[in-house]
């Protein structure tokens, strides 16, 4: 057994089982149970980190983590809260954000520096002369930050993600969140309860106090009720307990999200938790609001529950003098408990002049232990921990100093009210209990005990009862009356208590924290709202209070209070500063989770890969992009001129129309006269958008009566099947599209030698008679295997483009592979498809078109049928308003003069302004000169204009090429019609 | 003391019953135009609306990204111009803006999109702003805590680095032209709502508010992502716009890890350290219209996710808080600058999507001058109200955007 | 912000599984001697409703249906509609 | 016919202990190993139809109702038939046999178009509901019925079987192109419920329990 306090039963280390740690290069031993943080302070480490700004030494203050006060770097991960994360063995921890240690920070002079750095002062220095700035930001970027990350880190253990459903949604799993559990299970609903801590219990758990929980009970610690609940809650099989859960997340509709710290047992580290709740009960509680004066957080100076929890949780005593400065009645309690485990307690200055449950007062007149009513403490002295402190009365007319080496202060209790504002609930000041309660809550969210002000522990277990029947009245599991009954009896119960409004010990605020994450004291909000800056949401941006690693925890509450005492405001106008999520910083790889990437392979993919294919993510694809190192391709393209080669064009859309108004949607879509669309032909047409622009091209064919097959680009395929019924919606026309996309690969077979390799594994006459160019044809493969076969000429040579059953691919392909092997068939990947079109013109939309580009501007005006206006068809307006216009882009071809090389695709063309851009252009084996395409100002589009082109990194040196006539390759056509 | 406690934009005074000049909305492109109007044309009896306070919206709200590499010959000279003047305003206003002129980096992810990143460079280059292509490995040294591995989803096939761009401290902007404004004589009326505009022979005559009605012959509304519901609903203007909520995020404060802004296009997602640094990050926006600046869980997982992949060292990090604004889109990603042309006196600046603060400076300038004499300037010209219906989309983008059903 | 759509399909849903199709503007407008005006209004132009406004929608992951909701687009939440559209 | 031989998108690392040659698939019946549940079994070689048709209510393919509300499935004789909207229904055959598709031309033979899958035993809802938010276990649906949703991020159908606690069961489907990641999703959200493949003969005695 390690130095630990042992006897209580609300411990929750196992004092024998030890875990060693390195901290600073040394190995120090923990205990099971402890957090980091604890197992430190064990060790005597009371100086954990230092401060932002003025490098001031923070040590444990509420062992929630509101502060980064213990923010350390743990296994190489930086800003760490120590105090709530568990010690697991071999952890390696260092300090963070610090010139020598921790203990000895050779940047603690700029704690003496603050008056050089009033709020805002960024703003007014350091821009004179401009020449400083650069200089002055380079500091002012290494001294900022907490901790460092290294660029080549890389993040260890498992991240998890769930998304489950349910009934009632309940955040915190103290008193009140069990009451709710269990009021709402046993109306047979399910629910999730989301606990940060690692146990149940909340306020109940670490505290010996006695407390009857009902008329018919007896008299039991609140720790063992807590654990009561706890069996309570367990022994229902429709509630799901998610503990070391934080809640960092509330939208609309209930939906919460969270995350969770795995176990010894789970197979994660952290998993991150999406719920969807018809309803939601927000039973979070209270943390304490700070107490602010001089040197408020300085180390040996802490909260209530911090103290408290050390030793109850953790057996540690927190100090061995201690004063009190606080202002609510569990700071009296905590005292009598501590006081009781060994810790000298000199005396208690109470903010408060009354209104202290009168049996703890009769208890500490019991142990002899002073209490100042209407007292405050209003400086701590101590260069690195706390020595003495200074205290006076309210009015501050007398004081005293008394030597201790822990300051126990807290302002007083402030509701956990992050979860109903993040949902979009809104708060209100409550002048009785000094709160920020919840005023109007969303649809179907409730709050429940401390969040009401409640205190009173019956008063608080009432109340999550009536929290977890309105929960089931949501769910429509519960009725207003049984709601009703439970009411009244809350009603005889003590309500909520009178709280503090004191928020600054009667001093001046120069060292007086309000904000400890971002060193913003008192005097610097006092700074801001002269300036100007009178709202609180204001302040926070002028001087950072609330937007450092601990957002509004420490300040959320204090800051309005405070703004609206300064401005001397009525109670109504405090208005709470907006709290954001996550609630809890949360992890990246926390919220990424296990992130699984899902792209579509083609039934190709493997065998390509296997021939060496080097593929691209395009759109949801994987596709071969090249199939050597070569990326001009030059083999791939010479072999599809002179031989035969495959390309797997499977990711092309294929889709199926059929119905009685087949081509009445198609006749919308397309721009062409789909009406001549024939049985056994395939016809190529394009899709516009409203303005007439491109958005698709692909070819058609009619299976038969009312039946058509058509294809679309790749991109596309996505979107046919909405594009086509939005733009048909309102018109109750009876047709079917199915898509086919990924029910059968395409192998598009190409070159002049593609007949005879396909001719050896089919059985019917493919002679250019039997099977001409554009023509659609259905036949088995070995009498077995269904294949749709077109004749198009994309590349501009001899080609089949075959449409096979996925499941039958494979074979396919070894047949075609075996077949073309006595010609050396090849693979070809997209860009050598992408230099043979080119040299054919054949466009491809989003390379020789942009956005505003539309069909007649690339050259496609042959395909739009003006005679079936009936039709509307998509962009038929837009084109015959647009056709006048002669200035718009008009896409040429062109080629180099004097035999130059190709430009870079994306270069400019220019004269003394910008008249166009190189869409595509390569230096073409095919035709032995550099040729390519480029949109052009209408005016520059005429065959022969000379082209100015301008490209990236030219330094003014332009090169020129030719408008000519398109296509560049076998302008006739022949060799695809062959 | 070195600073004197008087309030920066001046003490609030009551509204008058007839300005020169009032602008609805109290965001940059307000406060820029009539800093110029009261600084450069001499006209100062003005008065800018807000129902919120100043830096309520867009203003306090964006990526805090500033360059000058668009994609369209309209589009770069004003950029290049705003970018340009960062330094100028912070000596004009003496006010630190806290230019970090860090330069951008844009990553590429395909061939396709290098080719289109060349484009966009030659663009720049031609107007005399820097910026160049590079590969993966450059832009690995730039950038060391880039992966520029095969296997993620969108591997980085090189980038488009542009020098002259970096990040402006924006809320340093909005409290430096306000004071600028002030000290020229502009009032600036927070808390104070436009509720209408009256016309007369379809010329503006007055603007009805919260604290009165106020006469006047120009108004000019240029108050972010609400101008378009503002413009409907008070003069009966359609116009081409989404209003869709825009996210941003930022972590917990680190040491310096990243020297330069980094964005994807495929990832759609930005990332730069802060001068406190915290690694900013966002861009995403839900693709339906709506005024809630709500952030949803959707999207911080997804950015949590993107970087996972393309800064990885970034998932040992904490998010520390999110947030959301407005982004006025148009179908071509580029504003509408009008003015005269609806209704005489009528001014309007917005559809700036997520780009309103890079552009704040230069855009208040020419609108300034637009205002002052009631020409058009020239830079202007492109953004008018009708290239719509005249089939002329900017081309500011190359591939359809998809908050709009043309997709 | 968590949208949920109700699909008349598919019922109440993740708004992510869905597709917005634009403000609901009413029938393709004929297309005779349309002008470039009203082309516009009926192709660009928005109202930019800062309130409820009925839209169209496209179950994209679900059942693939085109319908009309009334949502307000200051909250995000949907509006019961009065009566069945389509 | 030897060189033809039809493949599934599924590739699974199991060894297989005993197949079947059907229709020129390869069919693993078990696999080494299968271990007690919960099973990932390929049903990709099995029959799916898509049927379309604007008046859907009043038609009887195979002798079965098609169900009136969409979202809701039937199973009658190994045939599960599930209504999508109004005007369209998906059709699997789980029998060992092929089936004739309907002459009728509002059918299209989509067996090629989608990976299929079914998830077999316990803890399945809870490997479900690491990759999507759908709600299995809404009491208010009663199986089988269908989901069309999506799933690891990839619209699907999918059809819950059964949801007794003794026998818990789905069929999925998506578009075939994700096989390879659909698989490596949900066997990673399997790991820690002890999912393994499994070979048909499961699935089938899963189906002939219902």
């Amino acid at each position: 057994m390690m130095n630990r306090l042992d006897h209580m039963p609300t411990l929750k280390i196992d004092g024998f089982r030890k875990i060693g740690f390195i901290y600073k290069k040394k190995k120090y031993y923990g205990v099971e149970g402890d957090t980091v943080a604890t197992a430190l302070y064990a060790n005597g480490i009371r100086i954990f980190a230092r401060s932002l700004k003025y490098h001031r030494p923070r040590g444990l203050y509420s062992l929630d983590g509101e502060c980064s006060n213990t923010c350390m770097e743990v296994d190489n991960i930086p800003n760490v809260r120590c105090e709530n994360t568990l010690l697991k063995e071999g952890m390696v921890i260092k300090e963070q954000n610090v010139k020598g240690s921790a203990e000895n920070d050779m940047m603690s002079f700029i704690d003496k520096m603050d008056w050089m750095m009033p709020a805002g002062f960024y703003y007014n220095t350091m821009h004179k002369p401009a020449s400083i700035w650069p200089i002055a930001m380079k500091q002012i970027r290494k001294a900022a930050g907490l901790g460092t990350l290294s660029p080549d880190f890389e993040m260890p253990g498992i991240y998890d993600e769930i998304f489950p459903t349910t009934d009632v949604c309940i955040i915190g799993g103290g008193p009140s969140g069990m009451m709710a559990a269990v009021a709402a299970a046993k109306k047979g609903l399910r629910v999730i309860i989301m606990e940060a801590r690692p146990w149940l219990g909340g306020f109940f758990e670490y505290r010996s106090s006695q407390y009857k929980p009902g008329k018919d009970k007896g008299s039991q610690s609140l720790h063992d009720r807590a654990l009561e609940l706890d069996r309570e809650v367990n022994a229902l099989e429709n509630i799901r307990v998610f503990t070391h859960t934080s809640m960092v997340g509330a939208y609309n509709n209930n939906l919460i999200t969270g995350f969770q710290i795995g176990k010894e047992s789970d197979l994660f580290d952290q998993r991150y938790i999406e719920i969807r709740a018809k309803s939601v009960v927000v039973a979070t509680g209270c943390i304490e609001r700070p107490l602010i004066f001089d040197n408020n957080e300085r180390p040996g100076v802490m909260q209530i529950g911090c103290a408290l929890r050390l030793a109850n949780t953790y057996g540690l005593l927190p100090g061995q003098k201690a004063v009190f400065s606080i202002g609510h009645d569990l700071g009296l309690e905590a005292a009598l408990e501590l006081s009781s485990l060994g810790l000298n307690i000199e005396l208690i200055a109470d903010i408060r002049e009354d209104g202290q449950n009168p049996e703890l007062l009769q208890k500490l007149e019991d142990k002899n232990i002073t209490l100042l009513k209407g007292w405050v403490a209003c400086k701590a002295n101590g260069k690195k921990r706390v020595k003495n402190v200074e205290l006076s009365s309210i009015d501050g007319l007398a004081s005293k100093t008394v030597s201790c080496d822990l300051i126990v202060a807290s302002a007083g209790m402030t509701p956990v009210t992050g979860p109903v504002t993040i949902a979009q609930g809104k708060l209100k000041y409550d002048a009785h209990t000094g709160f920020f309660l919840a005023d109007k809550l969303p649809e179907k969210i409730h709050v429940t005990g401390r969040l009401l002000g409640l205190d009173n522990p019956l008063s608080i277990e009432t109340s999550g009862t009536i929290a977890g029947l309105q929960a089931a009245l949501d769910c429509e599991n519960c009725s207003i009356k049984e709601i009703g009954d439970i009411k009244k009896s809350l009603k005889n119960l003590p309500g909520p208590t009178r709280g503090t409004k004191l928020v600054t010990a009667p001093v001046k605020g120069r060292k007086s924290f309000i904000c400890f994450d971002e060193d913003t004291t008192i005097k610097n909000i006092k700074q801001a709202i002269e300036k100007g800056f009178d709202v609180p949401e204001l302040i926070k941006r002028f001087t950072s209070a609330g937007t450092g690693p601990g957002q509004g925890g420490i300040p959320g509450h204090n800051l309005p209070l405070y703004v609206a005492k300064y401005q001397a405001l009525p109670d109504i106008s405090i208005k709470p500063t907006t709290t954001r999520p996550p609630l809890v910083p949360t992890l990246l790889s926390t919220y990424a989770g296990t992130n699984h990437i899902m792209l579509k392979q083609t039934p190709m993919d493997k065998m390509q890969r296997e021939d060496g294919g080097i593929f691209r993510n395009i759109g949801v694809w994987q596709r071969a992009r090249y199939f050597s190192n070569d990326l001009t391709c030059k083999k791939e393209i010479e072999n599809i001129r002179s031989n035969v080669g495959m390309l797997d064009a499977s990711t092309l859309g294929k889709f199926r129309i059929h119905g009685p108004d087949a081509l009445k949607a198609l006749q919308r879509v397309f721009v062409s006269d789909m009406s001549k669309v024939q049985q056994g032909r395939m016809k190529y047409s394009a899709m516009c958008n409203d303005d007439g622009c491109v958005i698709d091209d692909g070819v058609i064919t009619k299976l038969g009566e009312n039946d058509y097959y058509f294809t679309t680009s790749t991109g596309r395929a996505g979107q046919t099947v909405e594009w086509i019924r939005y733009h048909t919606r309102y018109d109750k026309w009876n047709f079917h599209i199915v898509n086919l996309t990924d029910s059968m690969g395409v192998i598009n077979l190409a070159g002049p030698n593609a007949r005879k390799v396909l001719a050896k594994i089919v059985d019917m006459d493919i002679s250019n008679e039997a099977f001409g160019f554009s023509e659609y044809k259905e036949f088995n493969i070995k009498d077995c295997i269904p294949v749709r076969a077109m004749r198009l000429g994309f590349v501009g040579e001899l080609s089949y483009e075959l449409h096979v059953p996925s499941s039958y691919m494979l074979s396919v392909w070894l047949m075609l592979k075996d077949a073309g092997k006595e010609f050396r068939i090849q693979n070809f990947g997209v860009e050598a498809q992408n230099v043979l079109r080119m040299e054919k013109c054949h466009i491809i939309l989003g390379q020789e078109s942009e956005q505003r580009t539309n069909l007649l501007d690339v050259g496609l005006e042959f395909l739009w049928d003006r005679t079936k206006a009936d039709a509307k068809t998509i962009g038929a307006v837009a084109l015959s308003q647009a056709e006048k216009d002669k200035d718009r882009f008009k896409l040429v071809g062109f080629k180099m003069e004097e035999n130059g090389r190709a430009p870079h695709d994306g270069s400019l063309i220019v004269d003394e302004k910008v008249r166009g851009y190189v869409c595509t252009a390569r230096d073409s084996f095919s035709l032995n000169e550099a040729v390519g395409m480029a949109l052009v100002d209408g005016p520059l589009s005429k065959i022969g204009t000379r082209l100015e082109i301008y490209e990236d990194e030219c330094n003014g040196k332009r090169i020129y090429g030719k408008v000519v006539e398109m296509p560049f390759y076998d302008p006739e056509g022949s060799r695809m019609k062959m | 003391m070195i600073f004197k406690s008087k309030p920066l934009w001046g003490e609030k005074t009551k509204l008058k019953s007839s300005y020169d000049v009032v602008i609805i909305g109290g965001g940059l492109h307000s406060l820029a135009t009539a800093y110029y109007l009261a600084k450069e044309h001499g006209i100062t009896d003005i008065a800018i609306i807000e129902k919120n306070y100043i830096g309520f919206g867009g203003a306090g709200r964006n990526t805090a990204i500033v360059r000058a590499n668009q994609r369209t010959q309209h589009n770069v000279p004003l950029y290049k111009e705003a970018l340009d003047l960062w330094p100028v305003l912070t000596k004009e206003l003496d006010y630190n803006l806290m230019f970090n002129n860090c330069g951008n980096l844009n990553l590429m992810h395909s061939e396709a999109a290098m080719k289109a990143a060349r484009m966009t460079i030659a663009t720049a280059q031609f107007h005399g702003v820097e910026s160049h292509l590079i590969d993966a490995k450059e832009a690995k040294e730039l950038v060391p805590a880039l992966n520029i591995s095969e296997n993620i989803t969108f591997p980085i096939h090189g980038a488009m680095f542009h020098p002259p761009g970096g990040i402006v401290r924006h809320d340093a902007v909005v409290w430096g032209l306000a004071k600028g404004a002030a000290k020229n004589g502009v009032e600036i009326h927070q808390h104070t709502e436009a509720l209408g505009i009256e016309t007369k022979n379809n010329k503006v005559c007055s603007v009805t508010t919260s604290e009165g009605k106020i006469n006047t012959r120009q108004v000019l509304i240029s108050a972010g992502g609400y101008s378009a519901a503002l413009i409907h609903d008070m003069l009966g203007i359609k116009l081409p716009i989404s209003v869709l909520t825009i996210q941003a995020m930022v972590t917990q404060p680190l040491k310096p890890l990243l020297d330069h802004v980094v964005s994807s296009g495929a990832y759609h997602c930005y990332a730069n350290q802060t001068l406190k640094g915290e690694v900013a990050t966002g861009a995403h926006m839900d693709p339906w219209p709506n005024y809630t600046t709500l952030n949803t869980a959707h999207y911080i997982k997804h950015q949590a996710e993107a970087l996972s992949e393309f800064l990885p060292c970034l998932r040992g990090v904490r998010f520390m808080r999110i947030w959301g604004g407005l982004a006025d889109m148009t179908p071509d990603m580029a504003p509408i600058m009008d003015g005269n042309n609806q209704v005489e006196g009528f001014f309007m600046d917005c559809g700036w999507g997520y780009f309103g603060f890079k552009s704040c400076s230069a855009v208040g300038k020419y609108m300034a001058q637009f205002m002052a004499t009631d020409q058009c300037p020239d830079i202007f010209k492109p953004f008018a109200l009708k290239r719509y219906e005249e089939h002329r989309l900017m081309g500011e983008t190359a591939a359809l955007v998809n908050y709009t059903p043309d997709n | 912000m968590a949208l949920t759509i109700t699909c008349p399909v598919c019922g109440k849903r993740n708004g992510y599984e869905f597709k917005y199709g634009g403000e609901e503007k009413g029938p393709r407008p004929e297309e005779k001697d349309l002008n470039p005006q009203a082309w516009c209004e009926y192709v660009h132009m928005n109202k930019c409703v800062a309130g409820v406004q009925e839209e169209w929608w496209f179950h994209k992951d679900g059942c693939g249906s085109w319908f009309t909701i009334l949502r307000d687009t200051t909250t995000n939440l949907e509006q019961e509609k009065k009566e069945a559209k389509k | 016919m030897k060189d033809i031989k039809r493949v599934s998108p599924v590739v699974l690392k199991s060894t297989p202990v005993k197949t079947e040659n059907r229709n020129n698939w390869e069919i693993v019946m078990g696999y080494k190993g299968e271990g007690d549940g919960p099973y990932l079994i390929d049903l990709t070689h099995k029959q799916r139809f898509d049927y379309q048709d604007s008046n859907l209510g009043g038609q009887k393919p195979f002798n079965i109702n098609i169900p009136e509300i969409p979202g809701n499935s039937v199973l009658d004789k190994k045939i599960l038939m599930n209504r999508m909207n109004n005007t369209q229904a998906s059709i699997y055959n789980f029998g060992k046999e092929d089936i004739a598709m309907p002459e009728d031309s509002g059918f299209t033979d989509v067996t090629e178009a989608t990976l299929f899958v079914a998830l077999v035993g316990k803890n399945i809802f809870s490997i479900c509901e690491k990759l999507t938010s759908l709600d299995f276990l809404n009491p208010e649906k009663k199986a089988p019925f269908l989901f069309q949703g999506p799933f690891s991020h990839v619209p699907c159908q999918i059809v819950t079987l059964s949801k007794n606690l003794e026998n818990h069961g789905l069929v999925l489907t998506c578009s075939r192109g994700y096989g390879r990641d659909m698989i490596h999703a949900i066997l990673d959200a399997g790991k820690e419920f002890g999912l393994k493949p499994a070979g048909e003969e499961r699935f089938n005695h899963f189906v002939s329990e219902l």
